[in-house]
This record gives structure tokens, sequence and C-alpha cells, in this order.
């Protein structure tokens, strides 16, 4: 028990986390002591908690226990434990939490005195402990457990501005969507246990291995329902664009970088850790489920223009991303080709690594727009790169990063999908070369697509003129805020000039769940300091890149004044082709800026314009004019509402046939169950 | 011995019918009324024979008992409530009666073919007896499905006692004492209940129709 | 002696008869209910130490062994703090005018009452005896359940004394089967319709008479248990009569009746030497009682009608569990038997509270609890979760187990039924209920907790409920193993 | 080191013959004279001496855009060797393979169409919101196009798909190098801005796309914007010429040889040049809208590019 053991530095950092939460309920009379004490406490843990998985990864991992408890109600016993696949995800969660606390401290003043500021850190705290207890889970019903505290969390954490009624909305729509999700990964993990008698998940013995092939599709199926739900893949990703809209900038900027990332936890727990791939329509149907997640949920996004569904439709392609990775590692698992597998897997991880990093940095910024304008509405701001430049800088940053533009981490973990979607085509052998080539062409065409709708996301609110008051009185957000946001940036650029740091990581991790030698296929000596990769031929050097853009600017820039002088310049206004001067009004707006691609795609979007004229004679005088432009969410609309129509329906059918509230009827039901009972009774 | 109960049991069988068949409220009353007069003289003939062989008299007890809550107390009981309550005259009941006949020999019939599928009661011949006892029960069920009034149901559910209490006399000899007893306390206590809630009925609803008790459905 | 605890309750009957002082009757009735709730637990200390199969007590025809010890203990122990809740409860109606002295005396009778005829029907050996106090318990608790004489009520209670009186009628057929088809193997008079002599003698009874004393003893007590299609009385029972009393029906009677239908279900299984006659029967209803249920909950108003479903619903649970018979699955079902009680009371309890504030049962009436009570509020929106069985509270550990009893008996498809209808029961009580704590409460309703041990009732049941998901005393599962034991071994 | 020079000379020195090229041919075949083919060049060095006029609603964005946008695109130019025999092949910076050059032109006009978005001009968002468009629609045919042609050599790195090019006799002969020719040159002319899907030479605000992103530019900032687009269009043109018209002939060792090299390589681009600007002429623009099919033909191309490859390529 010392600072060098690393169970004893993560079971420090569990307690403090614990101490957090009891403290924010303990001040919560004092709504800044209770603030700033409890996100100092989860700082201290996600920092502990952060070295010692770190340090567990770099002595070659294993499995340690953390926590044992034994209910003597049979089958009840909470085991916490992790390996390096925990640890991996643990990284993120730490690194996030980090950077996030951080950011709350600042972020919740706005809630001083108008809110229980109290209760709402103990969500928080408690919310961190219970997304770490899935990662630790070393049993199936801790697993479960944990699973379900985590819902329950993070819905009372959404629904906490509850006087908003669609925020109520939301979360319900959330917490059912979660929990029909959740039946079916019960009803597998009881599968998986009768089946075997097995329940250690960490380092379980290799029974569940042996269940017959059968029951391990079955399982599968169950699996991708239930963990699909909370990743948000299309189609059950509706709860996911409400919800973090709903929910305040600190958590969705959890939920959207860590929560939804569970799922591809438990895929890989699951799936790979527990049966190990042997169906090749397993990787073929993750696969499918990615081209759609990424391609419709970038394809969402561009039509939003609340920032933060904006950004939670930008989860749903990411997850789609991750999705192509994934599947088209288990494809090469279950076609033995360990190569392809490694550098897919390793790319998945990455990029569940770096989405953390730039979602979650993502939503702090739309956290802090809306601390400093208090509106979510894009069409509402404008030009507040001038008011809160830091803000916009790091901003930038995580744009680029999503939108996989060099020399941000974003590029390097598509890079690695790409490489190995190529290194798998180029094997070859298999007959389904169109779905993976279709699966790079996803890929690309989200890239570019994302690309627009982050140029629309950070040229709309932050270049150009204000669009509104609350835009104008802007003002730059305090240092706590900008500081997690600026730690998230360093990380993006950190990580994508330098990736072997993180892939020797993730290599420890590949090597555990799959067996998958890593390091070996994408290490290259040539390129300095452990910031190239090359796979094959392909090589590929941020650092390198990055040097060479930054001298050729430099040259740009000494060469335009040797040959122009030192150049003279003048303001002036915008042109305004020599009419009234430019106002805010004349601007593009988000909506006129994503109409070519709304247009070309009309047949997703079903868009629809409405005029509604108002006056006593509308078609002569009218005094007033609304013009409405929107697009309709074909799922909802031809799915959901239909189910839900239909259950609804079909419930007061039956409570108002069964329950009539005529005794007679009543008496009936008995008599005819008599007699239907005297006839079993006869019968068998 | 045999024979003689089988009557009785057919008779008992025979005045359900008439329950089932009478069409104003006094009437099925009454046909209640003779229904326990018959349960009550099989009773006392079983007491006489107990009395002679074994000296047991709780049999006749059990008959007293009858005789007093069943024969005079219940029917004049009801006669009260049904004078006090009921103003105007109404359809009573959901069928025709024909087709109430039908459904009930139905119902006969069925219990015939359920049971005579029973192997064997401790001794064969009850066999007939506890046959029409049961569908005595389930016609009294069925009778208070298809009857409106609050009075209608509380003499259905006498009737069910009535071809228990037959199933119990005919079938399971030497039923312990206290158990008869307790079935009617429980009888009394039931029926008084019913009594004095039809009167509650009658304040708020100003009818005692129960087709009427249909606020509270889904 | 150890009887002692029946006379208890009687004696506050008498009492509250006697006494005028309304204070003092609440007084006498809480004292009461503790000296019971105390002996059952020493009863329950004595039994747990008494080692094999558990110590059995018996006396005339009056009978108790670990099966009914757990009972007892429920009805006692919920007893007891029902009538701490009904003292603060009925003190407010009274306040607030809706009763007079004479109702608040009847209340207290009738709870003794009712609570002691309970106490009979689970510590008799006599199937006969058990009927009768059954019927009992449908005859005390009538009045409580039309107590406040509107319209509603007085309709539920009619359909209430009906339906259960027909059934339990039933029942008794069921009761007749069950001596017919033991008459030849009876010695002595005393063994007559004896559950303990039955379970012994099983094997010498007539098969065929026996199946159907079961399935009329199914129907009645069935109707009593709330299974569907017997179930139509309760919904309206539970939500017009007084909060506690609900807590007392929903809580505790469900259970002594189940308890009837599981003595029985001993008795056939060891005569069939199988469970599939029963077991069939079991599961069937037990689906359909979570179906209905489940379907139902998905559009309800009126919030304790919800929860009168849900109570439907985990008698189904419980009946599915108990028809498996398999150790795991008959350990589960006792043990969901004690978690739905805490849970389900301490639910009714809460909406106690809520109904005196906002005086309406129907949800969309009903804005920001949370903001009106916040503690209660809170124990309510907490016992929800914990009713549809988010972990880590009681009801989902069994549930856990009982799912994992079933699908460890290779019956994939009921399990995932069952998987499926509990999360749609989750879906549909979060639907329905939840924004009632939500949003702006309306301006009538003044805000702030009042009765303070009633709220602190509520709140240690919470604490009791959350405790048991992940906690039990050793006792109490070393006696749940003996009633396994017992029910699913039949020789005590 | 020598033969990264001679790249980005080349690359950025020749650039905008290129458009002079082009315009001379339209000037040709409309029986005009035509401005001299080194218009470009003039101005470029008379807009680097003139004085600038910077839109006081723009920010530091504005300003950066230009050279963040040509350093990127002359990054890219260092991505794709012009000089093809093994020298020139080797020097190619190393550090990226199509990818790369595909995001590095990416980072380029993120920050063109940002630029777009920041004077808060009318023209400016719209010319960003089609350029946005056009990009991302073009963006799977060029990838599943670049990846083909990779399979075709075993390697993403344009230095391996040259040189496989190089032991091919006539490349062009190929089925799948020929399809996929046809898919570069619609990206060609879809990413250059020119005709069919925009005219460089109008400022015509229906039909303006790259021209209205630029518009507010002035002096040496508009300068630096028109010689990255120029450069942009070269990488692409070079591309295709060293791909499908490779020098496959044996040439002598040494300065001589390349010497020789670069004169052919300039002939090549030249011509390809002088094609550009015949099917310019030949062609109308297309309506804004139909834009998709065009994109959605060099799609299906690719894929077919694609299949065949696996059916009779391998």
């Amino acid at each position: 028990m010392s600072l060098s053991d690393n169970e004893f530095i993560f079971t420090l950092s569990i307690l403090l986390l614990l101490a957090g939460a009891i403290a924010a309920i303990v001040f919560s009379r004092k709504h800044k002591a209770a603030n700033i004490i409890s996100n100092c406490f989860c700082i201290g843990a996600s920092a502990l908690g952060a070295v010692s998985v770190i340090r567990h990864l770099l002595d070659g991992g294993g499995i340690k226990q953390v926590f044992t408890f034994t209910s003597n109600i049979p089958l009840i016993e909470i085991s916490l434990r992790y390996d390096n696949l925990s640890s991996y995800f643990l990284l993120i969660l730490f690194v996030l939490t980090f950077a996030v606390s951080i950011y709350s401290i600042g972020y919740i003043s706005h809630y001083y005195g108008k809110r229980a500021v109290g209760v709402f850190n103990f969500l928080y705290c408690s919310f961190i402990l219970s997304m770490m207890m899935v990662m630790l889970a070393g049993n199936l019903i801790t697993f479960f457990i944990a699973w379900e505290l985590m819902s329950v969390t993070s819905y009372f954490l959404v629904v906490f501005e509850h006087e908003k009624s669609e925020n109520v909305k939301a979360g319900t729509v959330y917490i059912i969507m979660t929990h029909l999700g959740a039946a079916f990964i019960m009803a597998a993990l009881m599968i998986m246990y009768a089946l075997t008698g097995e329940s250690m998940i960490i380092g379980s013995n290799g029974l569940f291995a042996d269940i017959p092939e059968a029951f391990k599709n079955l399982c599968f199926i169950f699996f991708i329902l239930g963990f699909g739900t909370k990743a948000g893949i299309i189609p059950f990703h509706i709860w996911l664009p409400k919800a973090h809209p709903a929910a305040s900038s600190n958590i969705s900027a959890l939920m959207s970088g860590f929560m939804i990332k569970t799922a591809i936890y438990g895929i890989l727990r699951f799936t790979l850790g527990c049966f190990g791939v042997s169906e090749v329509w397993w990787g073929t149907t993750i696969l499918v489920l990615g081209i759609i997640a990424a391609v419709l949920g970038v394809a969402y996004a561009l039509m939003e223009h609340n920032i933060k569904r904006l950004l939670a439709y930008h989860s749903i392609e990411n997850i789609g991303i991750i999705f192509i990775g994934l599947g088209i590692g288990f494809l090469a698992l279950s076609k033995g080709n360990s190569f392809v597998a490694g550098i897919a897997i390793a790319a998945a991880l990455f990029h569940t690594m770096n989405h953390a990093l730039f979602k979650g940095g993502l939503f702090l910024g739309a956290g802090s727009i809306q601390y400093s304008t208090n509106t979510k509405d894009i069409e509402q701001l404008g030009g507040l790169i001038k008011k809160m430049p830091l803000t916009a800088i790091f901003m930038l940053c995580f744009s680029l990063a999503i939108s996989a533009i060099v020399p941000f981490n974003g590029f390097v973990s598509e890079w690695l999908t790409y490489q190995s979607i190529f290194a798998f085509l180029s094997e070859g052998s298999l007959g389904m070369d169109l779905i993976i080539i279709l699966s790079a062409a996803a890929l690309a065409f989200a890239g570019a697509l994302a690309a627009v709708c982050f140029v629309k996301l950070f040229g709309i609110s932050f270049l150009g003129l204000p669009r509104s008051e609350s835009a104008k009185a802007a003002k730059e957000v305090p240092v706590t805020m900008l500081s997690g946001m600026g730690i998230l940036a360093a990380l993006c650029l950190a990580f994508g000039l330098f990736p072997r740091l993180v892939l020797k990581v993730i290599a420890a991790v590949t090597s555990e769940i799959a067996g998958l030698s890593l390091l070996e296929n994408i290490s290259n000596s040539t390129i300095p300091i452990c910031s190239g990769i090359s796979i094959g031929n392909n090589r590929m050097s941020m650092a390198a890149l990055l040097v060479v853009i930054v001298v050729l600017v430099v040259a740009a820039i000494i060469g335009v004044r040797l040959t122009g002088g030192k150049g003279r310049s003048r303001g002036f206004g915008t042109w305004d082709c020599g009419f009234v001067e430019i106002n805010e009004r004349m601007q593009y707006t988000a909506t006129g800026f994503s109409k070519p691609i709304r247009i070309v795609f009309r047949l997703l979007y079903r868009p629809y314009r409405k005029l509604t004229v108002k006056g006593e004679i509308p078609e002569y005088f009218p005094d007033k004019m609304e013009y409405k432009v929107g697009t309709v969410s074909i799922f909802e609309k031809y799915i959901y509402d239909v189910i839900i129509r239909w259950l609804q329906r079909f419930s007061r059918r039956v409570k108002y046939t069964v329950q009539t509230g005529s005794i007679h009827m009543y008496l009936s039901y008995i008599l005819v169950t008599v007699i239907a009972l005297m006839l079993y009774g006869r019968l068998f | 011995m045999t024979t003689y109960m089988d009557i009785i049991s057919i008779f008992i069988l025979i005045t359900s019918f008439a329950l089932v068949a009478s069409k104003k409220i006094t009437s099925y009353i009454k046909a209640f009324r003779i229904q326990s007069a018959l349960l009550a003289m099989a009773l006392a003939v079983m007491g006489y024979f107990h009395f002679v062989e074994s000296g047991r008299i709780d049999t006749l007890v059990l008959c007293a008992l009858i005789i007093a809550l069943k024969v005079v107390y219940f029917p004049k009981l009801l006669n009260k409530t049904y004078d006090r309550v009921e103003h105007k005259v109404e359809k009573d009941f959901f069928m025709n009666i024909p087709m109430l006949i039908l459904l009930c020999s139905g119902i006969v019939i069925f219990v015939y073919f359920i049971i005579s599928g029973i192997g064997s009661f401790g001794n064969e011949d009850v066999t007939m007896q506890v046959v029409n006892m049961v569908s005595v029960v389930l016609i009294g069920v069925f009778f208070m499905i298809t009857r409106k009034k609050a009075i209608g149901q509380i003499v259905g559910f006498l009737v069910v006692e009535n071809g228990i209490f037959g199933a119990v006399m005919f079938g399971a000899e030497g039923m312990p004492l206290i158990v008869d007893i307790g079935i009617f306390i429980d009888l009394i206590t039931g029926i008084l209940i019913m009594g004095l809630m039809v009167f509650k009925i009658n304040d708020l609803f100003d009818s005692i129709n129960t087709n009427k008790l249909r606020r509270l459905k889904g | 002696m150890s009887f002692i605890y029946l006379a208890v309750p009687l004696a506050a009957v008498v009492l509250s008869f006697l006494i005028k002082n309304r204070k003092a009757i609440y007084g006498v009735v809480i004292l009461s209910s503790l000296i019971t709730m105390l002996l059952t637990l020493w009863l329950t200390y004595v039994n747990v130490s008494g080692g094999g199969n558990g110590l059995v007590l018996t006396m005339g025809i009056l009978y108790i062994d670990s099966f009914s010890i757990i009972v007892l203990d429920i009805i006692t122990i919920l007893g007891f703090f029902i009538h701490i809740y009904s003292a603060g409860y009925i003190e407010r109606d009274y306040i607030s005018g809706k009763i007079d002295e004479k109702q608040v005396k009847l209340y207290f009778i009738l709870m003794n009452a009712f609570v002691f005829t309970m106490l009979v029907s689970v510590s008799v050996k006599n199937v006969g005896i058990l009927w009768v106090a059954i019927e009992a318990t449908t005859l005390a608790s009538v009045f409580l359940v039309g107590f406040y004489n509107k319209r509603e009520s007085l309709e539920a209670a009619w359909k209430y004394i009906i339906i259960c009186s027909v059934g339990i009628a039933l029942a008794f057929l069921g009761i007749v089967f069950l001596h017919l088809s033991s008459t030849g193997v009876i010695a002595s008079p005393s063994q007559v319709l004896n559950f303990t002599d039955l379970t012994v003698l099983a094997k010498g009874l007539d098969s065929s008479v026996l199946k159907f004393a079961f399935i009329f003893i199914l129907l009645g007590f069935g109707t009593k248990v709330g299974l569907a299609p017997m179930h139509t009385w309760l919904p309206a029972a539970h939500s017009q009569a007084p909060s506690p009393v609900s807590a007392m029906l929903s809580g505790v009677l469900l259970n002594s009746a189940m308890y009837g239908i599981i003595r029985t279900m001993t008795i056939v299984n060891v005569n069939l030497g199988s469970n599939v006659f029963t077991g069939r029967l079991m599961i069937f209803f037990g689906l359909l009682s979570i179906a209905i249920a489940a379907i139902v909950i998905l559009t309800q108003k009126d919030y304790k009608s919800l929860l009168a479903y849900s109570s439907i619903e985990h008698m189904g649970v419980i009946a599915l569990a108990a028809g498996f018979f398999t150790p795991a699955s008959l350990f589960a079902a006792l043990l969901h038997m004690i978690n739905h009680s805490f849970t389900k009371s301490m639910l009714f309890l809460s909406t106690g509270n809520i109904l005196q504030k906002y005086h309406t049962t129907n949800i969309s009436r009903i804005k920001g609890i949370l903001k009106v009570l916040p503690v209660s509020g809170t124990v309510f929106i907490v016992g929800l979760l914990a009713i549809a069985g988010t972990p880590p509270f009681g009801i989902f550990s069994c549930e856990w187990n009982i799912l994992t009893a079933v699908f460890s008996g290779k019956h994939y498809i009921i399990g995932s039924v069952t998987a499926v209808l509990l999360a749609v029961v989750f879906a549909g009580i979060v639907h329905c209920v939840f924004k009632m704590f939500f949003g702006e409460p309306p301006s009538e309703v003044e805000s702030g907790e009042d009765r303070i041990a009633g709220t602190a009732v509520i709140v240690v049941l919470l604490i009791i409920v959350a405790a048991l998901g992940l906690f039990m005393p050793d006792a109490a599962i070393n006696l749940l193993n003996n009633a396994q034991a017992i029910i699913s071994g039949g020789v005590c | 080191m020598g033969y990264i020079i001679i790249q980005l000379v080349l690359m950025v020195g020749l650039a905008p013959l290129i458009n002079g090229i082009i315009k001379k041919v339209k000037a040709f075949s409309q029986k005009r004279k035509g401005a001299p083919i080194l218009q470009m060049y003039y101005d470029i060095g008379k807009l680097l001496k003139k004085e600038m006029v910077v839109s006081e609603t723009s920010s530091w964005i504005y300003k950066a855009a230009p050279y963040v946008v040509f350093g990127s695109t002359a990054a890219a130019a260092l991505l794709v060797p012009a000089v093809t025999n093994a020298g020139g092949l080797n020097a190619a910076f190393s550090g990226g393979d199509v990818l790369v050059l595909l995001y590095t032109l990416a980072l380029g006009r993120f920050f063109l169409m940002l630029a777009g978005l920041d004077t808060g001009s009318t023209f400016g968002g719209m010319g960003s919101s089609r350029e946005g468009m056009i990009s991302s629609l073009m963006e799977p045919s060029i990838l599943i196009g670049l990846f083909t042609l990779g399979l075709a050599s075993g390697s993403l790195s344009i230095k391996m798909i040259m040189s496989e090019s190089l032991s091919k006799v006539c490349p062009i002969a190929d089925p799948v190098y020929i399809i996929i020719f046809f898919v570069l040159v619609i990206v060609l002319l879809a990413e250059t801005c020119r005709i069919p899907v925009d005219d460089p030479a109008t400022h015509l605000e229906l039909t303006m796309v790259h021209e209205a992103m630029i518009l507010e530019y002035s002096g040496r900032q508009l300068a630096l914007m028109e010689l990255a687009a120029a450069v942009k269009q070269l990488i692409l043109m070079t591309l295709i010429v060293n791909i499908f018209f490779p020098i496959t002939a044996v040439l002598p060792a040494g300065v001589p040889g390349v010497a020789i090299m670069i004169i052919l390589y300039i002939v090549r681009i030249v011509l390809l040049a002088v094609v550009i600007g015949v099917v310019e002429v030949c062609i109308v623009k297309l309506r804004f809208f139909s834009i998709p099919n065009l994109a959605a033909l060099s799609f299906i191309l690719a894929i077919i590019g694609f299949v065949n490859y696996f059916v009779i390529g391998r």
C-alpha cells in the first residue's frame, strides 16, 4: 500500500470521487464551495487514476483486482478489476474528466443561487463513478448494475433543468431507449451465464468461448441491439440528439465524449473478449451499421442549427467511424488476418480516444458560447472571434480535428482506418470488397461533409457580424473554462503530431484482447520521435508535414515582402455592391449555407417550407408573414412515431376491453376461467 | 339413503334453475328460500342418522343454523332491503329467460362431463351429488353475472354458498366443525356487509342497478 | 404461548372500540403493532436459531414454520410502519374535516381486525381455517376500501367484496375437493384438511381429484392475489382506498393469499411427483398478469392504480418463479415477496403524502412534486425506479435471480419475454409518472413537508429497500433457505 | 535536396502559365487575340505591389487564410513528384501518401471557406457553401480512384503509384487506368472550378464559386490566393500526366536526363492544359444543381474501375 502501488492509487482515486460526491451534498447550502470542492476532488481523482492506468499499461498490463464484495444474496457479487482494455478506456475517461472538471469550476458558476448546485455535483461525481464502474466491472452482474446506474444518473443529469418540458421529454426518451437496450443486454448476459455458469468477464477463463455458435449469434444480436442503443447508431439514435442539448454542456461533454463509448467497450469486451470472433457476418453487420451511422449522422448534423444537437449528430457520425474500424477488424479476425485486424482495431480505439478529446472539447466550447451569449442557436451568433478570441482558437482546433484535417489527431485515426481498409483490400481474398471500398468512400464523404459542417459552425457563429444583441454583448469566459478547453486542444494537436505515444498504449490492448501485435507493423525508425507511422510503404508524419507547411508559410511571407516590399493596407467596409452598408441581416445564414446539400439530398431530408400570412384579409393586406423551412427525421416519423402510436392504441384498447368497469364482465371472466381450467384439468 | 340424497340434490339443482328462470326479485328470493329449505331437509336426515349411530349432534346444529339463517333470516333481510330500496321496476337481466335456461343446462352437462372424468371420490356414489352441487355453484356465479340488481348478486352469492355447502355435506363427510362455524360467521358478516352496502349504493347512485357502477374503468 | 402475538391485534381492536380519545387510540394501535412486531421477530429469532429446517411451532390448529414466519414478519413489520403512518394520515384527514371521530375509530378497529385476520391466515395449518381467515380479510378490509363513502370508493368496495367472495367461494370448492381426495388416507379427524399431514400423506392422495382441488384453489386465492384475469377488483380497490390501506392491501394482503396457493402447490407437486401440472398453470397466469399489467401501465392516468397494476405484475413474477419450483426460483420468489412488499408499501405511503398535497390521483393534474415535497418526492421517484427493477435495489436483485433461474432452466423464450415485459413496465412507469415530479408546481399547492412521522417512515422504508438490494442478514438467508426447503421438500 | 528545389520551383513557377495557356486556347477558339500567355505572372507581380483593402468586419482568419492556403497547397505540391526518375521519386516528401495529399488540400479549403465567411459578405458565404457541396460530392470518387490505383501498385504512396505506371508499357491502355483517368479528369475540372462546374472567367454571382470566396481579397493576399489555386490545379494535372502518361523511355542519367525529364514534363502539362482548354470550349457550364449528376457519374466510374481491377486487374 504505497504510492508506487497501482491498485492503491486507483482505489485512492475512487475514494476521492466518492468524497467529491459526499462533499457536494455536505456543502449543498453553499453553492460555490460545493462546486469548487467537489470538482477539485474530481480533478485529483482523475489525475491519480490517469497516472495509475498509464503506469499499468506501460508495465505490460495484466489483471488487477481493485475491490470485491460478495453479498450473501445468491448471485449478487460486486467485483471491480481492470485489465488493459478497461485501463485504456479508463485513461480516456480520466483525461476527459480532468479537463471537464477544471472547466466545470467556472461553468457551473452560472447555477449559483439559481439551482441546487450540490445535487448537481453529487450527480456529476456519481455519474463519473458509475462510468468508472462500467469499465471496472469484473463480472456480469457488476457490469449490469454499473450500466444501469450510469443510465439513471445520466438521466437525472439530463432532466436537471426540468422547468423546460422538452428536457423532461428528452430525458424520458433517453432512459426508455437505454433501458430497452439494457433489457437486451441483460438477456444476453443471462444466456451467457446459463450456458456456462461463468460470471467473470475480465479474466474469464475462456469458458464463454465454448458457447455454441447459435447462442453466440443470438447474444451478438442482443449486444448489438443493446449497446447500439447506447452508442446511438442509426436507427437507435433518436435519444441522442434530444438528450445532449438538454443536459448542461459539461455533462454532454462527458456523455458524448465517454458514455456512448462504453458501448464500444461493451462490444469489444463481450464479443471479442468473451466470445472471440468467429462469424464473418458479425464484422459485416458492424461495418454496414458503421457506414450508415457515419454518413447519415453527418448528413443530419448539417441540417442542425442548434450547436449541441449538431454536435450530437456528429457523435453519431464518429461512432460510425469507430464502427467501421471495428467492422474491418472483426472481418479480418474472422478471416484470420491478424495484421489488418491489429491496425483496424487500433484505429477504432485511437478514434475513440480522439473523439473523446475533440468532441468533449467542442461541447465545452458550445457551453462557453452558451455561457456568454446564453443561446444555442447559431443563427443568433456571429463575430464571436473578436469577443472571445481564445475560445475561438480552441474551437478552430477542435473543428479541424473532427473534420480529420491535418495535422490534428482526427486525421491520424482516420488514416489508420483507411490503411486497414487498404491493406485488407490488397489481401483481396474475400468477396465483399464492395462493402469495404464503400466504407472507405463513406469515410471520405463523411469527412468532407464534416468539414463543411464545421466551416458552417465556426464560420457562422464566430466570424462575420453578430446576429443578435446577446452575441454583441458576449465576453470571454473565465480562465478555468478556457484552461479546460485548452488542455483538450493541446492534446488534440499533440496526439496528431506524435500518434505513436498513444499507439504504444493501444498495442498493449490489442495484444491482450485478440493477441494482435501492433507496434512491429506500424513502427518506423526513419521518422523521428515517434511522430510518424508507416504501414508497408505508406508513411505518414504529421510533425514533418507541419514543419514543411510552416517553412513554406514563412517562405511565402518573406517572398512577398521581398517582391512586394512593405505592403500598405487600408481598412474599409465589406463591399456592398454600392448599396446600403452591409449589416448582419444580409449575411449568409446557416440555413442558407447548408441549402445546396439540403436540396441535393432532399430525398433523405424531406425538407418542407411553410409560409403563413396573418392579417384580416391575409391575401391582400398581410400584417405579418412567417416563413418556416425545416427537415423531417424519417426515422422518427416513419418508425418510432408509428410504433409508439400503435402501442398506445393497443394499450388503450386492452385497458378498456379488460377493465370495462362492469362487474358482470369481471364475474364472467372468472366463470370463463373456471370452465377453461376445468377443461384443462379434465384433459391433462 | 344415497338415492334419497341424490333426489334432494337434484331438487336443489332444479330450484337453482327456478331461480334463474324467475323474473322478479321477490320470486327468486323465494326460490332461494326453497333451496335452502331442501338443503336443511337433507341435513336434518343426515344429522338424524349421525345422532342415532354415533350420538354426534354437530350436523343437527348445522341444520338448525341453516334453517335460522338461510331459510328465515336472509330471505327476510333481503325482502326488507328490497322494499326499502326499490322504487322503480326495470329490466333486471341481460339475456332472456330461455337463453339463460339453455346456458345453465349447458353448464350442468359440462360439469357432468368434467366430474365424471375424475376417477373416484372416496366412495363412488357421491359423484352424482357432487356434480349437482358444483353445477349449482357455477349456476350461482352465472346468475350473478346475468342479474343487474345488487340484490340479485347477493342472492347469487348465497346460492354459490349453498352449492358449496351442499358439496361439503354430500361429498366431504367429517369436515371439522370449526371450519363450518367459521364459514357461517363469514357468511353472516358478508351478507350483512353486502346488505349495508346495498343501502349505501342506493343512497349514492339512487338505484341498486350495479350495472351503473362503471366509473372505475381502465 | 408463542402464539400470543395473535391476541395483541384483537386487544387493539377492543381497546380502540372502548377508548374515546382519538390521540389515545393512535398510541394504543402503534404500541400494539410494535408489540406484535417484536413478538414475531422474537419468534423468527427462535426459529432461525432452531437448526435444520428451522423450528416448527404447533399448538392445536395453530402452526408456524419458516415459510409462515417470513410472511408473518412482513405482515407485522409493515403493519407497524403503516400504523405509525396511518396515525398522522388519519389525523390530518380528521383535521381537514374529511372524516369524523367515529370514522377514525372505525378505521383503526377495522385495520387491526384486518391485521388479525391476516396473521391468522398464515399461522394455521388447517386449510379450511386458512380459507376462513382469508375470506375474513376481505370482510375486514372492505369498509376500509370504501372508507371515504364517495361514489367511486363505494363502487370499488362493492366490486372488491363481490369478486373476492365469489373467488374465495370457488377456493372453498377446491378445499372440498382436497378433502375428498384425502378421504382415503386420512387416519384421524385431526388430520382433516391439515396441510402438514397432507404433505406427508401426499403420495396417497387421489391425484385426479387433487388436480381439481388445485385448480379451484389457484382460481380462488388467485383472485385475492390479483392474478389476471381475476385481478379486476385490484386496481379499483387500490386506487380508492386510503393510501395506508392500499399499502396494507398491496404490500401485505397479496402475500398471504399467495401463501395459500404455494402451500397447496407443495402438496400437489409432491403427489404428482413433478411440477409440470402446477407449473404450467402458475407460469401461464404469471406471464398473463405481467403482460396485461405491462400493457395497461403504458397508458395509465392514475398513479395509484398504476401502482396497483405494478402489484399485479409483481405477483405475476412471483407466480412465475414459484411455478418453476426449483430451489433457486422458489428462493427468489420468497425474496421477491419480501422486496415487493417493502417497496410497494413505501410507494403507496408516499402517494399518501402527495395525495394530501394535491388532492388528486390524476397524473396530468400534478406537476413539480420535487419542489413541493423534496423528501417524499425523492423517495417516490427512487422507489419507482426500484419497483421497476433498477439496481441496486431489492427488486432488481431478486428479479435477476428469478431470470437467471428461468434461463438456467433453459426456458430461454419465457425468460426473454419476461425481460422485455419488465422493460416495458419500466418504460410505462417512466413515461406516465415521471412528468409529475418536474416542472413548476401549481400555485395553490403550498410547498414543504408536513407529517414528519409519515415522511420518516417512508425514508426508513427506502433505506431498508436499498439495503435489501445488496445486503441481507445471514439469518434471513438461512430462513429463506429453510422455507424454500419446506416448500419444495414438503416434509416438515 | 536539389530535386525538392526543382519540384517547388516547377510547381509554383509553372502554375500561372497553365491558366494563361487555357485562356489562350479559349480566346483562339473565339477568334480573339486574347491576353498574353504570361498574363497571370504580370497580374501577380502587380498585385504584390498593390495596396490591400481589408474588410473591417474580418478577423485574423481572413489575414491568415492566404498564407495557410498557399502553404498547405505548396506542401501538397511537394507530395506529388513532377520529375519521375528514380532520384525525383525518392526526393518527393516522404511524410505522406495519397490521403495526406487529399487532407492537406482539405486544410487549405477549410481556411478558404472560412475566409469566405469571415467578411460577412453574402458572396463569400455563397461561395463557401457551394465549394463545400462540390468538394464533398467529389471526395468519394477521387478517393476510390486513387485507392484503385494504389491497389494496382500495392501501396497508397504516390511515389509507388507513379513508379508502378512507369513499369507499365502504356498504362492508359489498361482498362482500369483509363476509367480512373476519366474520374480524375472530372475531379480536376470540379476541384479547380473549371467549366462545366464553375466558370473562372465570370464574376456573375449566379455562377461563381471560387471567385466568390476570394471576392474581398486584394493586393498580395489575392495574389497568394490565385497562386495557390493555380498550384492546386497543377498538382492534379501532374498526378494525371505522371500516372497515366509516364515517360517510360530510358533516359541518360545525371543532369541532362533530369533536364530532358523536366522539359518533357512541361510539354505534357502544356498539352494537358490545351486539352482542358478544348474541353472548356466544347462544353457549356452545368446548372449548379446538376453538378451532383456529374459527381455521381465520376463515382460510378470510380466504382466500375475498382470492380474492374478486381475482376480483371489481378
